[in-house]
């Protein structure tokens, strides 16, 4: 039956809506948000891990020398202390929303219990306590990313 | 214009509401693969108006704790006002008690009791609590029940949003139908065996009304058009409660629970002598709803600003908001997200409305459609609101229609597979008609300008809003009458369709249910303009009293050239109790 | 074929599980106060770094497989959703390779290092 | 859904500005139409539509049946969001400020004319989760004669589950329904576990396995958006991490169903008397009710169709 139908849209926004929170506006979801950002984080560390590895294994591969004049030689903010104060945020937020979607996901706890619909109207996952979580992980990423500036830029 | 093509299969479907869901379900787990069955829907198949129902199915469950056979058939012929055939009666009551747990076996969430069994609820017109519901959302389960459940069976094809034009009858008996697939807009004609109408009711007639904008009259006006007389559409219920000014539904159940209805002076009228004394609230529906008009008429209502209308107010303030929550969630959404109230904190505002064809096509109590002589069409069934075998005669008593929607799509399921495993071939219309088919649908394209649809759809809405209503008057319904010829007239000469597109016409479809509604408006004003007495849901104020005499009888309406009817009767089956006075 | 669950369940979940640990202790090593030292830069001092590994070293490379392991099939996840599994094989094998290469690499520094 | 409960009672700009993506696919063009609308208080944006269509532009082309929010055909994207149309007051999506409502089809969803999208991939995914119950006993699943037993406590674990009107919204919003086909998506899994937890059904394990696969739940991230958009309040998010575990313990050799229903059983003697009928029921003469009761319902079936 597909002739004669004409041409149909296929109308899937695709990979963009899972980096982009906004491809819909979707009210009431920063569970959204978080799985964008911790989608990012996990790409991103996947990412580091590999320049990460073959970094660090400059003392054995090359020598000691090279990694004393990478680390040591300059004073101030280098690019190892950036790496890290970056690297760092990415880690924190991955970290504590990914301990958040362990009880929520592998454990299948905290998204509330089923319930009858009455108002406001809201599903029980919403208001459950992995949305206090969520707001947990927020400001505990921002104490951590914030104290870890604060050690890495202190020297 | 492309040429017709032709789909086989050994038993079509029209119409996918509990019904036709109900039949189809039965074919397939009795005779499994050895039939194949074709559904056709004009929108998709779950979607069908069944899911609207709100309240209850009838069914007697527990004969154990006072509940009996005998009580729920003579509160059924009672309801009717005795219009009703008996036979038909105890067929249905009888057939009940095993759907409602069949459905629940496949999965239906009834309502529990604290003890695990399945709970029931008072209805109106029901002189024991047999409403089984699914919290207010009963239509929705059972539909979507039904659906899963046939998803469990092979050699079946579904023809989502395939719009019916028309049934072919030559010779007496069935002869195939016509359908445009919205998605190619191509015309296809449908061999089969045997056929099964389950198109469900004509809500649309008015502008107030319960029902979905799909529901159009399109089964009647299909019959209508094909000969096959249409027995008591003069019957049309109004529904005490229609949520003011959207016209959806609040459900019986409300009432059912313990919900008062009252005026502006915040007086229970249904408790006036004139009214329903002992039964009050839960009196039949055509009886609530006139002392509700009359109220209204009468000036102790109340009047909505922005719409005109007037209405009275149904209080369940007094049930709690744990009681509303747990039984009525779904009007508590309903009032709160379409008329701003929540019925926790204040009255619900409501009015009639229409809400029910208690006729339909004429068939026996198997649901085989019958000619005006009573000879069976061979090959055609009609199940559902659709037909009219007689179980509701004058007036429907609440949740007893999804009931006969479940017992006549088993009866005509059966029925349909043992008639088609004994035919050897399908049998064909004749070529002259697919002509007269595709002149029929594609010339309605052809016009350049002209009256749109939804005008002429406007008008005869209107003007059954305003003289086909819960009162009657002879000289109303011959205005009536006089409107809906010449709005056929310009149907037929006027009628302008702008969208020329194939795929996904709803400008044409919009055409297409345009003429059926005025057909169905036809017989139905014909036949009530015919009956000079007041029986059940027809009322009329020249005739207000019941005439057993000369009108214990049903009307069947045939067409009659373009624009006119003709009108026989009926015997009504009384086979166990003698009709009485009816009051509550 | 394995299945889905049990790939999620070790290499997702339980990973995550023991990298919630693993990483704030690694994490934590850069902590200058808790190393005795005055800045960040000075955890990274040949001298503590190689004190790290020698006495660390089974630990790193666990936290090094096990973060690759669960990284690089969260990133297979990722790329398998936005191809619709199109691409199956030739992802898979190309993260197996992956794997490999730096699972390897993370060996050697670990075995391969020799005092400053 | 977002709730807001004095949307109803308010009554939205005098005029509202309607622009609406439209698609032809017989040319292949994708436009947007501007269409002023009158509102009125208590205008849902199906209504708006409804009037376009009627009075302004008869070739606009949506779905819609029964206004209510029951039959799940009206889904679309308004101002940026899954909605359902019927179930949308205007004022609660346009302010003063900005009259402007934004319709698109569903996203996810092929398109196939203007708002109407390809709903087909959709529903085959709900078929292939075996959306029925399934019993051994396959003879006492098919007879009538006493329902299974639950108590209301394992009818309120399941109920809101059951609550799907297959509208899509949720497939609509969900971030990875958006890139991968395979996705059973947010409905499809709900019913997984919908019967899953059903006490009527003995098919656990079946339907556990059969779901563990690319596509089943664990390629759901838990962004919950289709929680935020179900307009009936299913909570799909909330029923795939359910399922997600159950199968995760399944696989770990810890899940038991709680318990499979059994069938009730009839009391032996009335437990209440029986009601008698109203002394104005007169039987017609040669009528015996009794016998009528006792007698089992009969479809002529032969005699009926010869
Ligand atoms: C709001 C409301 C609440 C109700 N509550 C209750 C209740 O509580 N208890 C109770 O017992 N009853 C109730 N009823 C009545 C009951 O719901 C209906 O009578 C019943 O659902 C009718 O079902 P059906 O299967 O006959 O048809 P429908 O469900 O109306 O289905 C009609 C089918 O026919 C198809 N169709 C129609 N025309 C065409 C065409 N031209 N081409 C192709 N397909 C076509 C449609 O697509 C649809 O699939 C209620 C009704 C309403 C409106
Ligand atoms: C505290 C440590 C960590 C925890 C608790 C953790 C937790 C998780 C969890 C639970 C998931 C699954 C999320 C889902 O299914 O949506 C996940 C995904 C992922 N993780 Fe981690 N993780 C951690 C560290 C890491 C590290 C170190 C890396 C990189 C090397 C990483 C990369 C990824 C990637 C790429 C994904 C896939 C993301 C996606 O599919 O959207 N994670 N993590
Ligand atoms: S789960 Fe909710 S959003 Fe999804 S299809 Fe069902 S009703 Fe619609
Ligand atoms: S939006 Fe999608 S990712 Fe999961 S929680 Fe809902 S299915
Ligand atoms: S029209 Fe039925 S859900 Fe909106």
């Amino acid at each position: 039956m597909s002739e004669g139908t004409g041409k149909v849209l296929p109308n899937r926004p695709g990979w963009l809506a899972s980096v982009n929170p906004w491809v819909l506006r979707v009210v009431n979801n920063p569970e959204r948000l978080a799985f964008v950002l911790h989608r990012l984080t996990g790409l991103l560390m996947a990412l580091i891990i590999m320049a990460h590895i073959f970094v660090t294994g400059t003392p054995a591969r090359v020598g000691w020398e090279a990694w004393a004049e990478e680390i040591a030689k300059a004073q101030g903010i280098t690019v190892v202390t950036l790496y890290f104060f970056f690297f760092a945020g990415i880690a924190w937020y991955h970290g504590l929303n990914g301990i958040r979607l362990l009880l929520v996901e592998f454990f299948g706890t905290c998204i509330g219990k089923p319930e009858k619909p009455k108002p406001p109207y809201l599903a029980p996952s919403l208001k459950a306590c992995q949305r206090k979580l969520l707001y947990t992980v927020y400001i505990l990423w921002a104490i951590l990313w914030i104290l870890t500036g604060y050690i890495v830029f202190m020297g | 214009m492309p040429a017709v093509e032709t789909i086989e299969h050994d038993i079509v479907i029209v119409g996918t509401g509990i019904a036709g869901l109900r039949a189809a379900i039965e074919i397939k787990r009795k005779y499994g693969d050895k039939l194949d069955v074709g559904l056709l829907s004009k929108i998709h198949i779950m979607r069908s108006h069944s899911v609207s129902a709100e309240g209850g199915t009838a069914a007697v469950l527990y004969p154990e704790e006072g509940d009996s056979f005998a009580l729920h058939a003579w509160d059924t012929i009672k309801g009717s006002d005795f219009l009703a055939d008996q036979d038909a009666v105890w067929l249905f009551v009888k057939l009940m008690p095993e759907e409602i747990r069949l459905l629940e076996h496949w999965g239906l969430p009834w309502s529990r009791r604290p003890d695990g069994r399945i709970a029931q609820r008072p209805f109106g017109g029901h002189s024991h609590p047999r409403a089984t519901f699914a919290a207010d959302k009963t239509g929705f389960f059972e539909m979507q029940t039904l659906y899963n459940k046939l998803l469990e069976y092979d050699n079946w094809e579904r023809y989502d949003e395939w719009f019916v034009t028309n049934i072919v009858v030559e010779d007496g008996a069935y002869k195939g139908l016509y359908a445009i697939n919205m998605r190619d807009g191509k015309l296809y004609y449908f061999k089969s065996k045997a056929a099964i109408i389950a198109a469900g009711g004509g809500g649309r007639l008015y502008n107030f009304t319960t029902y979905a904008h799909t529901v159009t009259g399109d089964g009647y006006a299909m019959a209508f058009r094909a000969g096959i007389p249409i027995k008591d559409p003069e019957f049309i219920q109004f529904h005490p409660t229609g949520l003011v000014p959207s016209g959806i539904l609040i459900t019986e159940g409300a009432r059912g629970e313990g919900g008062y209805l009252i005026n502006n002076k915040g007086e229970r009228f249904m408790l006036r002598k004139e009214c329903a004394p002992t039964k009050g609230e839960l009196a039949p529906r055509d009886i609530v709803s006139r002392c509700e008009m009359r109220e209204i008429l009468e000036g102790r209502g109340f009047v909505d600003e922005v719409s005109g209308l007037g209405y009275v107010k149904l209080d369940l303030t007094h049930l709690g908001e744990e009681k509303i929550n747990e039984r009525l969630p779904a009007v508590r959404e309903i009032a709160i997200r379409y008329a701003g109230v929540d019925p926790v904190e204040e009255p619900i505002p409501v009015r009639p409305v229409a809400h029910y064809t208690m006729g339909g096509i004429h068939t026996d109590i198997y649901y085989r459609v019958l000619d005006e002589t009573g000879r069976w069409i061979r090959g055609l069934f009609a199940a559902g609101e659709v037909a009219a075998s007689s179980v509701h005669g004058a007036n429907r008593l609440g949740s007893n229609s999804t009931a006969e929607c479940l017992t006549s799509g088993r009866i005509t399921g059966i029925l349909a597979a043992e008639y088609a495993l004994r035919q050897r071939e399908a049998p064909t219309a004749s070529p002259e008609r697919h002509a007269r088919e595709e002149e029929w649908v594609w010339g309605l394209l052809k016009r350049e300008s002209g009256t749109p649809a939804y005008e002429i759809r406007r008008k005869l809405r209107n003007a059954m809003g305003e003289y086909f209503y819960v009162f009657r008057d002879g000289d109303g319904m011959k205005t009536a009458l006089s409107i809906i010829k010449e709005l056929r007239r310009k149907a037929r000469e006027e009628m302008y369709v702008e969208d020329k597109s194939k795929i996904y016409n709803t400008d044409l479809q919009a055409a297409l249910e345009t003429l059926n509604l005025l057909d169905a408006a036809l017989a139905a004003v014909s036949a009530g303009l015919n009956r000079t007495e007041s029986r059940g849901a027809h009322y009329r104020l020249d005739y207000p009293k019941r005439d057993d005499e000369n009108w214990l009888k049903h009307t069947l309406v045939l067409r009659s050239g373009e624009d006119d009817v003709r009108i026989t009767y009926w015997p009504v089956a009384i086979t166990t109790w003698k009709p009485v006075e009816r009051k509550y | 074929m394995v299945k889905k669950s049990t790939v999620q369940i070790w290499l997702q979940y339980v990973t995550a599980i023991l990298l919630i640990f693993l990483l704030t202790w690694h994490l934590l090593v850069r902590v200058p106060w808790l190393r005795g030292v005055e800045t960040f830069k000075d955890t990274l001092a040949s001298e503590k770094v190689y004190h790290e590994v020698s006495s660390y070293g089974i630990l790193l490379l666990i936290f090094a497989y096990v973060a690759l392991l669960h990284g690089f099939n969260g990133l297979r996840t990722i790329l398998l959703e936005w191809t619709s599994g199109k691409y199956n094989g030739l992802i898979t094998g190309t993260i197996i390779i992956l794997f490999i290469i730096f699972g390897a690499l993370a060996t050697y520094t670990v075995i391969g290092i020799t005092p400053p | 859904m977002t709730f807001d409960p004095e949307a109803a009672t308010r009554t939205p700009p005098k005029k509202v500005i309607f622009r609406v993506k439209r698609y032809n696919p017989e040319t292949g063009k994708t436009w947007w139409d501007e269409y002023e609308v009158e509102t009125y208080r208590g205008m849902t944006v199906l209504d708006a539509l409804l009037k376009i269509k009627e009075e302004i532009d008869h070739t606009i082309v949506m779905r819609y049946s029964c206004r209510m929010g029951v039959c799940g055909s009206c889904g679309m994207i308004i101002n940026g969001m899954p909605r359902l149309a019927c179930q949308t007051q205007v004022a609660e999506v346009a302010t003063e400020a900005n009259p402007v409502i934004t319709i698109e089809p569903l996203k996810n969803h092929p398109v196939l004319r203007d708002l109407v999208t390809d709903f087909t991939a959709f529903f085959e995914k709900h078929r292939s989760v075996k959306p029925y119950t399934i019993r051994k006993d396959k003879e006492e699943l098919e007879t009538g004669d006493m329902e299974y037993l639950m108590s209301p406590e394992e009818h309120k674990e399941l109920y809101e589950y059951t609550l799907c009107i297959a509208c899509g919204l949720c497939y609509s919003a969900c971030p990875v329904a958006a890139s991968d086909e395979r996705f059973l998506g947010p409905q499809a899994l709900t019913y997984v576990w919908r019967y899953v937890s059903d006490p009527r059904d003995e098919a656990w394990q079946e339907r556990l396995e059969a779901v563990d696969v690319e596509g089943g739940p664990f390629s759901c991230h838990y962004a919950a958006s289709c929680s935020a958009v179900c307009p009936k309040m299913v909570d799909p998010g909330a029923a795939i991490q359910r399922l997600r575990s159950a199968l995760i313990k399944y696989r770990l050799g810890l899940y038991k169903k709680k318990k499979v229903a059994k069938k009730a059983t009839r009391p032996a003697e009335q437990v209440k008397p029986k009601k008698p009928l109203p002394p104005e029921a007169q039987p017609v003469p040669g009528a015996n009710i009794e016998a009528m009761e006792r007698e089992p319902p009969t479809i002529p079936v032969e005699q009926l169709i010869a």
